[in-house]
């Protein structure tokens, strides 16, 4: 079994109710959103290592070739800046690149072109070309990813002006944000997590799109809010849940874009808990718990009761056996933990 | 001690080919080149006024590198330059006036200020960009000949870099790629030896650059820089190779500035480089050595060139008035353009 | 004049007061330190782009080569990610690289090998390798610098573990961190700033080191805190200079290294003040602002009074025109207005 | 369809060549490559079981580069891994225990359980390092050389990397660097044809590797890698070369990988290669062809070879009874070597 397919599998979510619509799992769900992206505009096209090959990056591009040839789909050289540029290069010149990479990690060797380039075309020209590239990557854990495939490089981007950031919880976002991203006429990167890649969830057929910057409530409650995207969030919500039993009532945001970030559904929220707890799936220190944190402080400051806390990953890199992860990613009974002293139980 | 002596043979031998070009093109040629030196010039004496706040990197001595590898391309053909623009910008059409606004900094500046001189750009002329980041653009040209091979447009995407950023590992990436999908792309490599104030011999081992592209398995060519015609005639058949969809070439074209790398006068006096190896080059100084081609042909004389030198100083001059004359930017222009709608 | 150095001249800071010690300018006093390394320890080399050039650095490599040879002081060729790798390869095998770029924004093309590698190998190795390594850039900033040569990337670089930030404000920290620098057996990033290089200060003569992770006063106040490095502080330390004659008595910390950050001074200037303005040269959203701000609001939400503020860059690319960039940067009156705000003036 | 034909020639014409060398020697070259085979076997055999979570990439059909650059190098040589790292690991004389223990992410294991498969380290053998990055190590052996040049030191290091990894832009500035500084090291590039499961020729032009190499201004060789002494012997003149201080040299042999990209077993069915590509390799099993000289020569039997693999297959058992008896590390083991004092 390739990698850390036998782990995914083995990771237990909440059904989806079928009575809802039509369940698919996540991977499919970015799957039928490439599709329907490739099959709406002939500018799409989708590249990246071994997005024709039959693991298909998680499923995610699984048949896309077949259904749309070789021209529009197809393999990259190991070169992830040179083909950073060479999709941004396309972008400006008519076209909607889909730029996908295993794992976040490979994308720090195209900083140069992301952040020097695709980010501030648009500014430097004065607004003469855009640069709607969207790049895709799925945050690795477990099974020895490591140091080197497990980063999440949100906290490394947000700072960036030019970029969006996108980080769907759900299968339903993955898709509704997927084909926001490919229709956006910016840079917006996509960070997906492998350990959501076969969730289930109701997905509707057919075109819709999530709009950037507006967050969602997973959970409605008054005594503290917690907010967050991606895996993190998916966790977070998970003790949510379990600790309404003890009587602890919070409230859960998905951001589900980090960049824009939806202000106005955090002020409203903590307006009526006064309490944060800010998650993410990267390094607490300086990144999106940072951010938003830091936020809290100026701009939320009177509503807050108590400190604000982040859930991150300590300031170390990635170990890779799993006797050394246990100790280094947050689990549910941390978060809970956490939670329980914020609400002084 | 002269490192990098020319090793060319000048127009030696060109005479014969001279009847297989229209007389008009010759001169356009000629006045091309002309109208980049007197505007380079131009900038270059007024750059201690003060006026222009940004960093300038002249040309004068590399003009027919732009003017011939511009005129084999159509005006719909794209040009990517480094962050040594002036040249590709005004062979490519560029307007005078919107380039001297970006030095001045001034709201009609060709990207509204926004760019400075390391970042000319007017899409209206196919000069597609250029990046103030050694390399950036040759992948994001190539990226653009992709564009074209995907869409079936006709177009070619010409990108000048220079010897240093063969240095640059995107540089390699973008050759890879451009060689495996057979695009319409040239890679104008203008070799004068020198990164800034570092020779070739601290950077690069022993080796001919236009072998090394031919490594990438693609067309590779070497071209005197200093020759016009040379330039445009290997550039015609790089294009045309291009079109005919048989992919990229790369082309090594050594020439020399005659300036600083970056703002105005020479620095050779600091040392880096011999006064002596900037003065062999002069004698075979592209505008120079062209005009006692043409003159020698009975094509032109000194009349016809200063009353050309007139018209462009006059242009120049109207330009650079204007440029003073324009409006700055606001508060307000700051915050467009940060995301496209 | 080559680029900005018009500039850099004309710009005016308090003069050091000669009876203190001996002066010398900003740039020098790096140049000190490089030159004492040298000579003390042969595994210290030095290499980047024109570092035996004539302009050398802005001068801060000035004389090396000769002084130490072409074999330990030597030009680079344009490979920021494969330099970056080489040094850190020969850093794990007994030497202590300094390699030094002129803009922080070239060290973008080497985010793979900074940030994947040299930040991580000690741990990955289990302690079997140290990777003593220096990287040193001056911020950019004005005439025609633009969004290409301006970046403090120092805001991206804070999540990262493995690595430590330093920041120096004046020629005796410069000297002095330096050396602290080469001496430390982890990467190092050096963040200077081109608007410093011709600052004057007194600078001892010979080794000395400046500790990490220990800021300092330079100015004490009650009404608020002001925290922050490099350009940024020195703007702010003129601000509450000035705001001294309006009856607003601020307490401004030279943070000196942002990684390790000295949490402890923070904390007790809060105690006494209650408000915090953090500054940075970088952009305001994601960065070090966002970290600083963020530890107020998690670990000394009890002395808080009010909101915090930052002072960063906008959420915009930097503009080329000084015509635009007057809008862009903070200056000395709106950090006087910010403070005057904060302490309700 | 084969894609990717063996196009070499085996061990015919190499009869002459064996008295050259002491039978010792040639029996240890087998006996290396058996031991890795029978180890990856093993490994892959249990890799269902789930004691090892990490992600493997197995050598087996590629044990003759590893085994033949290995033979040419001495313990303080150093050795760089790509991210298919056992047998490079094995072969410079790594601990089997110490591997087997990473694998089982346990206390003991050679980097205590931070790295994984994907970086094997082991410094007291000259096992100096791999990343799970693409090429990663490239740059970074580079500086290793860098080091032992500026230190006046006699080791020479040698860097695997795939194929694949020339594709990126870091290899391109290593290879010129190494060039520019005539650095002793050897590039050792393993061939294979595919990246995870991408084959050349979605990836690269048509052209030759070791001839791209060869536009560094650095020597280049080609050398069959299914032949063990051959190995031994291009890798012999490219350490000489770098002992002398006669600079770098690539080298590129073609090997076949028999298993997957990574994991265990063949994923050939799922159509990315053609299952008779493998096949027609098998016929030149770096292992079996090398047993068929030796036999022929009357080196070695099956009895021989049968006592040798009853001695592999108990220290490996051995092995992985230490690796599960072993200690996994506790949440204090966490937070050591972040930064070093
Ligand atoms: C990635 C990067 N590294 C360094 C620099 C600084 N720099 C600006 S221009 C230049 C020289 C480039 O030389 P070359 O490519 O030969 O072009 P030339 O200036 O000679 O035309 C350098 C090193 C930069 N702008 N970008
Ligand atoms: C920079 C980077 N990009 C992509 C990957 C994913 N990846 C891991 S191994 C591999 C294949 C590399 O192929 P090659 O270099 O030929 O070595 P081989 O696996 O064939 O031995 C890829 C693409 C990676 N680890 N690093
Ligand atoms: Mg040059
Ligand atoms: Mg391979």
């Amino acid at each position: 079994m390739p990698w850390d397919e036998g782990l995914v599998n083995s990771l237990v979510y909440d059904a989806p109710d079928p009575n809802e619509g039509r369940v698919l799992g996540y991977a499919q769900a970015v799957n039928e959103a490439l599709s329907l992206a490739l099959d709406h505009d002939p500018a799409v096209f989708v590249t990246g290592q071994g997005v024709d090959d039959p693991t298909a990056m998680f499923g995610v591009t699984k048949g896309l070739q077949e259904k749309f040839n070789a021209g529009r789909v197809f393999d990259s050289p190991l070169s992830e800046e040179g083909m950073m540029g060479i999709c941004t290069g396309a972008a400006m010149h008519g076209m909607r690149p889909v730029f996908m990479h295993n794992r976040p990690d490979f994308i720090l060797l195209a900083f140069n072109q992301l952040v020097t380039h695709a980010a501030k075309m648009h500014y430097m020209d004065n607004g003469q070309t855009t640069v709607p590239l969207v790049v895709w990557a799925a945050i690795g854990r477990g099974w020895g990813s490591g140091a080197q495939h497990s980063q999440s490089i949100q906290g490394l981007l947000l700072t960036v002006p030019g970029l969006k950031i996108v980080m769907p919880s759900t299968p339903y976002d993955a898709k509704g944000l997927m084909l926001s991203a490919i229709a956006d006429n910016n840079p917006v990167l996509v960070f997906e997590h492998r350990w959501l890649m076969k969730k289930e969830g109701v997905v509707p057929e057919g075109m819709y799109r999530v709009p950037f910057g507006k967050g969602v409530y997973r959970r409605r409650g008054k005594d503290l809010t917690i907010v967050g995207a991606s895996h993190a969030l998916e966790l977070s919500l998970q003790a949510a849940n379990k600790l309404a039993a003890e009587g602890i009532d919070a409230e859960v945001i998905d951001l589900r874009t980090l960049k824009p970030l939806d202000e106005e559904i955090i002020a409203a929220s903590l307006q009526k808990t006064g309490r944060l707890l800010v998650v993410d799936t990267g390094w607490a220190m300086g990144g999106v718990c940072a951010e938003i944190g830091c936020l809290a402080a100026e701009k939320w400051f009177e509503h807050l009761k108590g400190p604000v806390r982040r859930i991150g990953l300590p300031d170390i890199p990635h170990p890779a056996g799993y006797t050394l992860e246990q100790f280094f990613y947050p689990d549910v009974a941390r978060i809970s933990q956490t939670i329980r002293e914020m609400c002084g139980k | 001690m002269i490192r990098y002596p020319y090793q060319g043979t000048s127009f030696d031998d060109w005479q014969h080919k001279l009847s297989s070009y229209a007389p008009e093109f010759l001169l356009k040629l000629f006045r091309d080149m002309l109208r980049i030196r007197i505007i380079e010039e131009e900038v270059e004496r007024r750059y201690f006024q003060d006026h222009m706040k940004t960093p300038i990197h002249l040309v004068i001595g590399q003009e027919a590198t732009s003017v011939g590898a511009c005129a084999a391309m159509t005006r719909a053909d794209l040009l990517y330059a480094s962050h040594r623009t002036h040249g590709n910008y005004l062979a490519k059409g560029g307007d005078l006036k919107a380039m001297l606004c970006e030095f001045h900094c001034r709201i009609n500046g060709c990207t509204g200020s926004r760019g400075g001189s390391m970042h000319l750009m007017d899409k209206s002329v196919g000069m597609a960009g250029s990046s103030a980041i050694v390399a950036g653009v040759v992948p994001i040209a190539t990226g653009a000949a992709l564009a074209a091979q995907m869409h079936g447009e006709s177009y070619v995407t010409t990108v000048f870099l220079g010897d240093a950023a063969t240095e640059e590992g995107a540089v390699s990436e973008a050759l890879n790629f451009a060689a495996l999908k057979q695009l319409p792309i040239v890679y104008f490599c203008e070799n004068n030896f020198y990164s800034v104030q570092s020779p070739l011999v601290t950077r690069q081992p022993k080796r001919e650059l236009y072998k090394w592209a031919a490594g990438y398995g693609m067309a590779s060519e070497l071209v005197d820089g200093t020759n016009v015609l040379a330039v445009y005639e290997t550039m015609q058949t790089a294009v045309a190779r291009a079109k005919r969809g048989e992919g990229p070439t790369f082309i090594e074209s050594p020439v020399y500035r005659f300036r600083a790398h970056g703002g105005a006068g020479d620095d050779s006096k600091t040392g880096y480089r011999d006064i002596a190896e900037r003065e062999a080059w002069e004698k075979v100084c592209p505008l120079e050595t062209y005009f006692t081609f043409l003159k020698s042909a009975g094509l032109i004389d000194e009349t016809v060139r200063n009353t050309m030198a007139g018209e462009i100083m006059a242009e120049t001059m109207e330009a650079f008035d204007y440029a003073l004359a324009s409006p700055k930017p606001t508060e307000a222009d700051l915050y467009t353009h940060v995301y496209a709608d």
